[in-house]
């Protein structure tokens, strides 16, 4: 049972230096109670992908095509005024910078009242003793007094947290995770990823978890999209995706992972350099750092291949050879 | 505002004891009055004071003038020397010796005018030398000073250490102060502190006087309003008690055009009005508006003509040894294109006024140097110039010196206006005749400074009129404050002002020794034919060489009564006798 | 040995006030020893704010030591000590025998200048190649060296992406031909299918030029990646040091096991995540607690641990623990 | 909180040392002083300006002078006295503050009552017609020289400056003059606030497309925030760095005082002082530049102490 | 972020309508005073005593309805008895033509070769003038006054703002880079400086300049005391800006290579803020342009014979003067236009530059 359906998504901006497809044709689904990990290196168009979903790209200059549907509700055209009922309430986000992600002026327990005075009818004491509720379940400590506090008086992890603690005090159906731990120290990652396994288990939200480190998603997430250049190039189950890659830029990321039984020796890498986002190349997008890459590659996009446990990859190898159980690594 | 005058007529010297009524004349009565109002002058900035002899501000003067008296005053119009606060006088044979008797008259507060008064005046004040505007020299004659002594509390005897010619016209400018008020607020120890009284925080009823009006109100840069004085000792021909209006306000109008849009809108009763904008507000007049715009005669003691000088002892040798020659000063004379400055800077407004003495001036002024004046004529200049070897020598077509150097000087000039327009133009004709005259156009002040120190080459400046020749005294003294060309002649020797006669050219002697003639004797007539050779001498050798001077422009509203133009051209007001139609 | 630090401390003063008075120190360096020796990598690992970066610019003398002595010996066996003002020359010999690369590419280049302007600058600075030619053939030879064409010399730093910069900036500190290079994080900004070019570039020059490197990085497989020796690093004080095996195989201070653990694993099979415990955040350096700066957080901790500073001692010939549970 | 702002009223003491040090120097260099001005006046013989030098101290050395007028200030409160009006200068100085703050905060209050708004509108609608034109209009305020826009103003209304018609002046206060004055100040209002208008508006407008931009917006709006609710963090946001540029804008509305006071005949600081400073009545001249120097620090207090109250990250830090 | 600054201003300035509007009438500014004495018909010192306040000459097209070019007539200076104004009545029997490269007053041009030859003109006529504003009271052509002003008020500005962004810049550099005390004294200095009100402390600057110096000399006292106010509000930008880039890790770089302070701050921090100077000198222009014809406009400024754009406004101080020579405002108008200019340019630049407005406000 699909909550988020995404079909053929393309969000493109025009810049001076041309027309930025930031994303491209993305497809993909979000199934309940699930943690779906979009990953991909920078300017790879994960974030735009959130955003896109939550309507927070304004158009112009963004153009947006394809269709996203909540529920089967269509958010793409959707009103501002639709979408005030929507964000927050029913599918929540998390930023990368907590700090920035708080007005500053306003103390936190303020601006979290704020957001859930939004959504519900309870009155002003209600609101206050569900927060500190909420503060003291993501482990907060003395979280009372910590309610009347500001933003800048609080650590980069207790603001992650107070954030996760605001946005899921809206009861959200779902949750859009934008690298939220990739500015927090391996300990304090630790501590929020922590939380955020415990409480989508104890929530049942479902959760887009955006991010660039592999790591991360092993740890936590259900299913993976691998996304390069504005494109998925990849999806999979956890497991099947670490275990059996089949994407050549799946596998390379995956390859230049630093194993301790390295030591001292040379490591494997993706040749080149990621694209810059006007500037991607014809074809396969990442044929020019593909060590498989073939005439093909360059002239045309791949189409999705499905292969078995909902493993789906786009690249013209297993187009082209047709089979259906992938190529081992050469 | 106080009527300066400029006419000097006839010194009553004779014995005259009939007690003159206080009735004011035909002249600034002509119409029958309607009593009450508001009559609204302006001033230029806030006074600094409202004691005019702890200050040099002209707006203190002006405002003094309209609460003060003197023991002797001029008519507004004739210039005739007429009793105020003394009812008569009478003076002795050897003119040595005056006695005044007082009018009975009673200070704005109701307490009696007395001997007293006058006396406590001239001490602390007129001739108290930390007074910053006292005047000792006017009361010096010879180096002494004038004494003063109460017979009874109304009457005063006058001591003169010398027959002294302009006394009754000094004396005029000696408003009387009420000693009942100020005597116990003088600090005995220290005799500068009467420049403290009076100063513009003084509770206003403090500030007492015998003129037409007394202060009554005073809103900081603002307005200065002074209301009409009970006890004013003045009536008009039936019988009223003067002043008309019951008010008088003085706005405090900073900028000169505010001050027309001001006149113009009928919030100012009457200004003097520049020569630039006679043309716009004649026109007004004529179509209609609510002023009359007059043209006199110049009578204004203030600004004399301007005048262009050379220092004899300028800096640079060369020069000053030029400057000294009186060839050099006539090509000035004839290169000065003074009808063009009439026209140009004046609108025609303006007279080319003879030398210090203006020709309304019939007491002093000598018709003959209308004949010594040289008129505009580049080529007699050129020729002056060329016949002086001062010929263009490099072809670049600027004359040169002896020395192979450009002939150039530098002409200072204050910011005034008309005066940088003045000086503009004579650079002008220089040029064409091929002298290179350099303007430096300066702060007035900074400019005094300079031409008293004797540091500079040329000058553009004008002095203040006075009726009488005697009264500048400072111009034409050598070691006195305003003598600047010839600072060779003044002996500095002595700390006292005084004259090194071993310098002065022969001209200059006879100058000299005309005032020293002019200064102690009594008969009009000799007075006139000594102060006229002083004339013909300047017009002759031209140590100043004098341009012109504007008329007397008078804006007035339509509703003012009594305020009308003389058959002989002469403005007939004063602001006890004006009202409101 | 090329460099040695006795007892390094660095304090930054808080200012405050109109006239900026000092209200305060930021303890970011507390009594830190170390030595580097020939081409030898010293890696230093720590979470933000625990003073390795100022450590690595300690080391580089842009900021000088508060106190301790840092005593570097030149290749002619000379004793130069650098803790205090030194003398202008020996500063900048010892400046040309250690450079540094930077953390953010896209700020380490000066924008305004092409590459070659950049290469040239420290070659400008301490007349090497006056002759032009051979400077700019020594400028190609370094491009090259890096894996950069040497076209490119005319360009400027923002036609390049992260990697390129970070080439350039590794040919800028080998233009002196240093013996030692600080990398101060030298691939966090940079993509991880570019991270380990770097990475493997900085060893082959290691290999070929007999470089030495005092590597920092908050990434432990990186570090021990790199590193012959390893520096554990926690709020100012050096936590755990020794050979890079020895400290990863018998991990030994509280903070480096936790740290060991938080990483996360690239096995969704064997997700581990929720077995750490680890409460709460660093203090603040501005007020770090009395005792180990680890005991709020320490899961072994005792009570003398709040009260005594543990020193940094010996558990064998290649590892030390600064720890009191290591106190015999 | 306190300690800070007990330590900003104290830095101000060093603070005015130095500003005095200025303000005499820089009258002193001066040419010419007080008494030059008297030279040309025939009344007025040499030994009289000595004199008069010598009571008014002009005859000792700079240094002497400024420690003396130092000490005064220090030890009675006492700025000096005028040359020409024969007070303290502070009395005299008191006399015109009334209208010249009266004015300037007027002014201020206008400029902000216009600005904000009229920069919140742009902002919200960037670079559409009513940004153009508005912007168009505010650079048209900002480049008209104030003396020339005043000029104008009252030849196109036909006035003649000043506050009140002159039967107002001094007259006892009624609506009628209350009326009066309104239909006089709003003119000196206007032309000098209209530079400083456009300036701030065209800050409030950029400060608006800043914050409509920061990353917390974005939060704001993901939380499901109206519009509304989300321009009012916008709003704050912006605003807050306006207050310190409102502690700036003191000394510039003073001085925009000063050439449109001279045009419109105000009774304000400015002629006063520009008439001072021709006369060279030195201790006017001084203790006028360290006055509104005074106030400006006292008004960057006062936005300093009000930012902090606004702001929790400077109130804190 | 990526991407080089300079490229991405020009770019983003050339979206500014009004900003490229500013920029071509600058260009037209100085083109104009650059070569003011060949589009100047007429010197502009040289006066007319039968043209003193003549409006501005009406230029006719058709002769009797046939058309013959454009031409003026003869002009004869009468003075209305009464009111003593001054009246011209044209003579339409006296025909000059307009024409271009006419021989007029000689003039150095650029002060190196002497010619006669004006762009446009009647030639040295008698009895009339081609007086495109009108003549002053002299009789000097405004026109061509306005031109040769437009030297001294459009320099002024520039000059001023570049000494004050030379010091701004220095100061400010200095100032962030060492930092500490002499920060410190710096900033405080400038935060006194700053408190003094503008205009007052430019009038008591401009009354230090002895009035006895030349023109010449007095045109670059003014400057001076323009740029004396100018360079604070630059050196605080400058010396925030290089706050920041200080911590940037090219300057430490530079630092481990060696490189002396002194060319760190030269060769590094300053080139880098030379965007955000051009930025500042554009924004501060206006301010200095207006200062000066303050300052003249109060008379303590430039002085005659040299001419300012405030100097020439001087003339329309009086009521009755723009009511009987609304001419002579035409001065005014050019420091609208040239301030105008400079702000919309100032301001496209800083909006192309500056999405986080640092240099607000100086």
């Amino acid at each position: 049972m699909s909550i988020i359906q995404v079909e053929h998504l393309k969000s493109f901006f025009k810049t001076d230096e041309g027309i930025v497809k930031a994303v491209d044709d993305v497809s993909f689904e979000l199934r309940e109670n699930e943690i779906l990990a979009l990953v991909g290196e920078s300017g790879c168009g994960k974030s735009v992908t959130a955003q896109t979903i939550l309507g927070l790209l304004k158009s112009p200059p963004a153009m947006i095509e394809g269709s996203i549907k909540y529920h089967g509700q269509e958010l793409v055209g959707l009103s501002n005024k639709a979408y005030h009922k929507l964000r927050g309430k029913e599918i929540g986000m998390i930023f990368q910078e907590p700090m920035s992600a708080f007005d500053p002026l306003y103390t936190v327990g303020d601006q979290a009242a704020e957001a859930v005075a939004v959504h519900s009818k309870l009155n002003k004491p209600e609101i206050r003793d569900k927060i500190i509720a909420m503060f003291n379940k993501v482990g907060i400590p003395e979280a009372e007094n910590r309610y009347d506090e500001y933003p800048h008086q609080m650590s980069g992890g207790m603001l992650q947290r107070m954030l996760i603690a605001l946005t899921l005090a809206c009861d959200p159906k779902v949750l859009i995770a934008d690298e939220p731990t990739t500015a927090l120290d391996v300990t304090i990652q630790a501590q929020v990823l922590n939380l955020m396994r415990d409480l989508q288990n104890e929530f049942n939200t479902s959760i887009i978890f955006i991010t660039h480190d592999l790591g991360v998603v092993a740890e936590l997430s259900d299913r993976i999209h691998v996304m390069y250049a504005g494109k998925i190039v990849e999806k999979a189950d956890v497991v099947e995706l670490f275990d059996h890659p089949k994407h050549p830029y799946t596998k390379g990321l995956l390859a230049s992972r630093l194993k301790r039984e390295m030591k001292g020796q040379i490591l494997p890498f993706i040749k080149g350099t990621v694209p810059r986002a006007f500037e991607f190349p014809e074809g396969c997008r990442f044929h020019p750092r593909c060590p498989h890459a073939m005439e093909i590659c360059k002239q045309k996009d791949p189409d999705p291949v499905a292969f078995e446990n909902g493993h789906v990859c786009s690249c013209w190898l297993y187009l082209k050879q047709n089979k259906t159980d992938g190529v081992e690594s050469q | 505002m106080k009527k300066l005058v400029c006419l000097f007529t006839l010194v009553l010297f004779a014995v005259s004891l009939m007690a003159v009524p206080a009735v004011v004349d035909e002249l600034l009565t002509p119409e029958q009055p309607k009593l009450g109002g508001t009559l609204t002058l302006s001033v230029t900035s806030s006074p600094q004071s409202f004691n005019f002899y702890g200050t040099l501000d002209g707006v203190a003067y002006t405002i003094a003038g309209q609460f003060l008296n003197a023991l002797v005053e001029m008519h507004p119009v004739t210039n005739a020397l007429q009793p105020a606060l003394a009812e008569s006088w009478e003076v002795s044979a050897d003119n040595k010796e005056v006695t005044f008797y007082l009018r009975d008259v009673k200070w704005s507060d109701g307490e009696p005018f007395t001997a007293d008064d006058v006396i406590f005046t001239f001490e602390n004040f007129l001739l108290n030398k930390f007074a910053e505007g006292n005047s000792i020299a006017r009361f010096t004659i010879n180096g002494e000073v004038v004494k003063f002594e109460k017979v009874d509390d109304k009457t005063l005897k006058a001591y003169l250490p010398a027959p002294y010619g302009p006394f009754f016209t000094v004396l005029s400018h000696a408003s009387i102060y009420p000693s009942h008020i100020l005597k116990d607020k003088i600090d005995e120890n220290d005799p500068g502190s009467v420049n403290e009284l009076w100063t513009t925080d003084t509770p206003l009823n403090e500030i007492v006087g015998t003129g037409p009006f007394v202060l009554d109100q005073y809103i900081v840069d603002q307005k200065v309003t002074l209301k009409r004085n009970e006890y004013y000792w003045k009536v008009d021909r039936w019988g009223n008690q003067l002043p008309y209006f019951d008010q008088l306000e003085y706005l405090v109008v900073k900028d000169a055009q505010v001050q027309s849009a001001k006149f113009r809108s009928g919030e100012i009763d009457y200004m003097t009005i520049e020569a630039v904008d006679y043309p716009v507000l004649k026109q007004m007049e004529l179509d209609g508006g609510p002023f009359v715009v007059y043209r006199a005669q110049p009578t204004n003691p203030t600004p004399s003509p301007i005048h262009i000088s050379f220092n004899f002892n300028a800096k640079n040798e060369e020069l000053a040894e030029l400057f000294s020659l009186k060839n050099f000063r006539a090509a000035m004379e004839f290169a000065l294109d003074r009808e063009r400055i009439i026209e140009e800077v004046f609108n025609t407004l303006a007279v080319l006024g003879g030398v210090p003495v203006l020709p309304a001036n019939k007491a002093f002024y000598n018709p003959a140097i209308e004949d010594l004046r040289r008129p505009f004529d580049p080529e007699k200049a050129k020729a002056l110039l060329d016949e002086m070897g001062l010929v263009d020598k490099n072809g670049d077509g600027w004359r040169n010196l002896e020395s192979g150097k450009t002939l150039e000087f530098v002409l200072i000039c204050s910011t005034y206006q008309a005066y940088q327009d003045t000086a503009y133009i004579f650079s002008e004709s220089l040029k064409a005749i091929g002298v290179k005259c350099e303007l430096q156009v300066i702060d007035g002040s900074l400019l005094a400074q300079k031409a008293l120190s004797g540091d500079f080459e040329a000058c553009l400046w004008a002095f203040g009129n006075q009726p009488d020749p005697q009264l500048r005294k400072a111009i034409w003294s050598p070691g006195y404050s305003l003598y600047y060309c010839h600072f060779d002649t003044m002996n500095p020797e002595t700390k006292e002002p005084y004259a090194d006669l071993r310098n002065m050219y022969d001209w200059e002697k006879q100058i000299h020794y005309a005032f020293e003639i002019g200064q102690t004797a009594m008969d009009p007539r000799e007075r006139k034919v000594q102060y006229g050779i002083w004339q013909e001498l300047y017009a002759e050798y031209v140590p100043f060489i004098y341009v012109c001077k504007g008329m007397d422009l008078m804006g007035v509203s339509k509703t003012l009564g009594n305020f009308h133009q003389t058959a002989d051209g002469a403005l007939a007001y004063a602001v006890y006798t004006m009202f409101r139609k | 040995m090329i460099v040695k630090g006795t007892n390094l401390k660095k304090y930054f003063p808080i200012r405050k006030g109109i006239f900026l008075q000092t209200a305060g120190h930021v303890k970011a360096l507390e009594c830190v020893d170390f030595e580097l020796n020939e081409n030898e990598t010293l890696g230093i690992v720590g979470e933000s704010g625990c003073g390795k970066t100022t450590l690595g610019r300690v080391i580089t003398r842009i900021y000088t030591p508060t106190g301790g002595t840092l005593e570097y010996i030149t290749p002619e066996k000379k004793l130069l000590h650098l803790e205090k003002a030194v003398d202008k020359h020996q500063l900048k010999r010892f400046r040309r025998d250690f450079q540094m690369v930077f953390q953010d590419p896209f700020s380490s280049l000066d924008p305004r200048m092409t590459i070659g302007d950049i290469l040239r600058e420290p070659l400008d600075v301490h007349k090497i190649y006056p002759n032009q030619r051979e400077r700019d053939e020594y400028i190609e030879y370094l491009l090259e060296r890096v894996g950069l064409y040497p076209e490119y010399t005319a360009r400027y730093p923002h036609e390049f992406s992260g990697g390129q910069r970070q080439r350039i900036s590794i040919a800028r500190a080998l233009a002196l031909k240093p013996r030692a290079i600080v990398c101060d994080e030298p691939t966090s900004a940079l993509d991880v299918s570019v991270q380990s070019q770097i990475v493997n570039l900085l060893q082959e020059l290691k290999e070929q030029e007999q470089m030495a490197y005092f590597f920092i990085s908050h990434d432990l497989d990186l570090i021990h990646h790199v590193s012959d020796r390893i520096m554990v690093m926690y709020l100012g004080s050096v936590m755990e040091a020794g050979r890079a095996d020895e400290v990863f195989h018998h991990t030994s201070h509280p903070y480096t096991r936790v740290l060991m653990k938080s990483i996360p694993h690239w096995d969704p099979k064997q997700r581990k995540l929720d077995k750490i415990h680890l409460e709460g955040e660093p203090p603040s350096p501005i007020n770090p607690p009395k005792g180990c700066p680890f005991n709020t957080r320490c899961p072994e901790v005792m009570e003398r641990c709040k009260k005594e500073m543990p020193q940094l001692q010996p558990i064998t010939d290649n590892h030390s623990v600064a720890c009191w549970l290591f106190d015999d | 909180m306190a300690s800070f702002i007990i330590r900003r009223i104290l830095i101000i003491i060093p603070m005015m040392f130095i500003v005095s040090f200025i303000c005499f120097f820089l009258t002193e260099l001066q040419p010419g002083d007080f008494v030059s001005q008297y030279l040309e006046n025939p009344r007025i013989s040499p030994e009289q300006i000595e004199l008069i030098k010598e009571r008014l101290g002009l005859d000792q050395p700079p240094m002497t002078r400024y420690v003396m007028w130092l000490k005064q200030i220090i030890t009675k409160g006492d700025f000096g006295y005028s040359f020409a009006f024969k007070r303290p200068v502070i009395d005299l100085i008191w006399e015109r503050m009334g209208w010249t703050i009266s004015i300037a905060l007027s002014t201020i209050l206008f400029q902000w009552i216009v600005a904000v708004p009229l920069g919140i509108f742009s902002a919200l609608h960037p670079y559409r017609m009513w940004d153009y034109i508005l912007t168009f209009v505010a650079f048209i305020g900002i480049s008209i020289p104030n003396f020339f826009f005043a000029l104008i103003l009252m030849y196109l209304t036909n006035s003649s400056g000043g506050l009140f018609s002159s039967q107002f002046i001094g007259a006892p206060l009624t609506w009628a003059k209350f009326y009066d004055l309104l239909q006089h100040v709003w003119l000196p209002i206007a032309v000098i606030g209209l530079s400083g208008l456009a300036g701030l508006m065209r800050v409030m407008r950029g400060n608006m497309l800043d914050m409509l931009g920061a990353p917390f917006v974005n939060s704001l709006r993901a939380r499901g925030l109206p519009e509304k609710q989300v321009r009012k963090h916008v709003i704050k946001n912006a605003l807050n760095p306006m207050i310190s540029i409102a502690g700036m804008e003191l000394p510039n509305i003073f001085s925009g005082t000063v050439i449109t006071a001279i045009v419109l005949n105000l009774p304000t600081m400015g002629p006063f002082f520009y008439t001072a400073l021709l006369n060279h009545d030195q201790y006017l001249v001084m203790t006028f530049l360290m006055f509104i120097a005074f106030i400006t620090q006292i008004g960057n207090l006062l936005a300093d102490i009000l930012l902090a109250v606004l702001d929790p990250r400077i109130r804190m830090s | 972020m990526k991407g080089n600054t300079e490229l991405r201003v020009r770019k983003a300035f050339f979206k500014h309508k009004l900003g490229i509007i500013g920029m071509i009438i600058l260009i037209l500014l100085y083109l104009m005073i650059l070569f003011a004495d060949f589009l100047a018909p007429y010197n502009y010192q040289s006066t007319k005593r039968d043209f003193t306040f003549s409006e501005p000459t009406k230029i006719h097209w058709r002769k009797d309805g046939e058309f013959i070019g454009p031409h003026v007539y003869g002009m004869t200076k009468s003075r209305d008895p009464v009111t003593f104004a001054v009246k011209y009545v044209k003579d339409e029997e006296k025909i000059y033509p307009i024409r271009i490269f006419v021989r007029g007053d000689t003039y150095k041009f650029w002060g190196l070769w002497e010619t006669d030859i004006h762009l446009f003109g009647i030639g040295l006529q008698d009895d009339a003038v081609l007086y495109l504003f009108g003549g002053d009271r002299f009789g000097r052509d405004l026109f061509s006054r306005v031109l040769i002003g437009g030297r001294v008020s459009l320099t002024a500005g520039l000059i001023g703002t570049l000494i004050a962004v030379v010091i701004g810049a220095v100061v400010g550099a200095f100032s962030g880079y060492y930092g500490g005390w002499i920060d410190v004294v710096i900033q405080r200095l400038i935060e006194i400086l700053r408190s003094f009100p503008r205009i007052p402390l430019w009038l008591a600057l401009a009354m230090l300049l002895p009035p006895t110096w030349p023109s010449t000399t007095v045109y670059l006292g003014i400057v001076i005391v323009l740029s004396f106010i100018g360079w604070m509000g630059v050196a605080r930008v400058i010396r925030g800006m290089v706050l920041s880039l200080r911590e940037k890790e090219y300057i430490l770089a530079a630092q481990v290579i060696g490189q002396s302070n002194f060319k760190i701050i030269t060769k590094h921090l300053i080139p880098n803020t030379v965007t955000y100077l051009v930025v500042v000198s554009t924004l501060s222009i206006p301010g200095m342009i207006l200062g000066e014809s303050s300052i003249s406009f109060l008379g303590l400024g430039i002085k005659e014979p040299m001419t300012s754009w405030g100097l020439l406004l001087k003339q329309a101080q009086s009521l009755s003067d723009i009511q009987a020579h609304p001419w002579l405002m035409i001065p005014g108008l050019f420091i609208i236009l040239a301030v105008l200019s400079f702000n919309f340019v100032g301001d496209a630049l800083r909006d192309a530059l500056d999405p986080y407005r640092t240099v607000d406000k100086v």
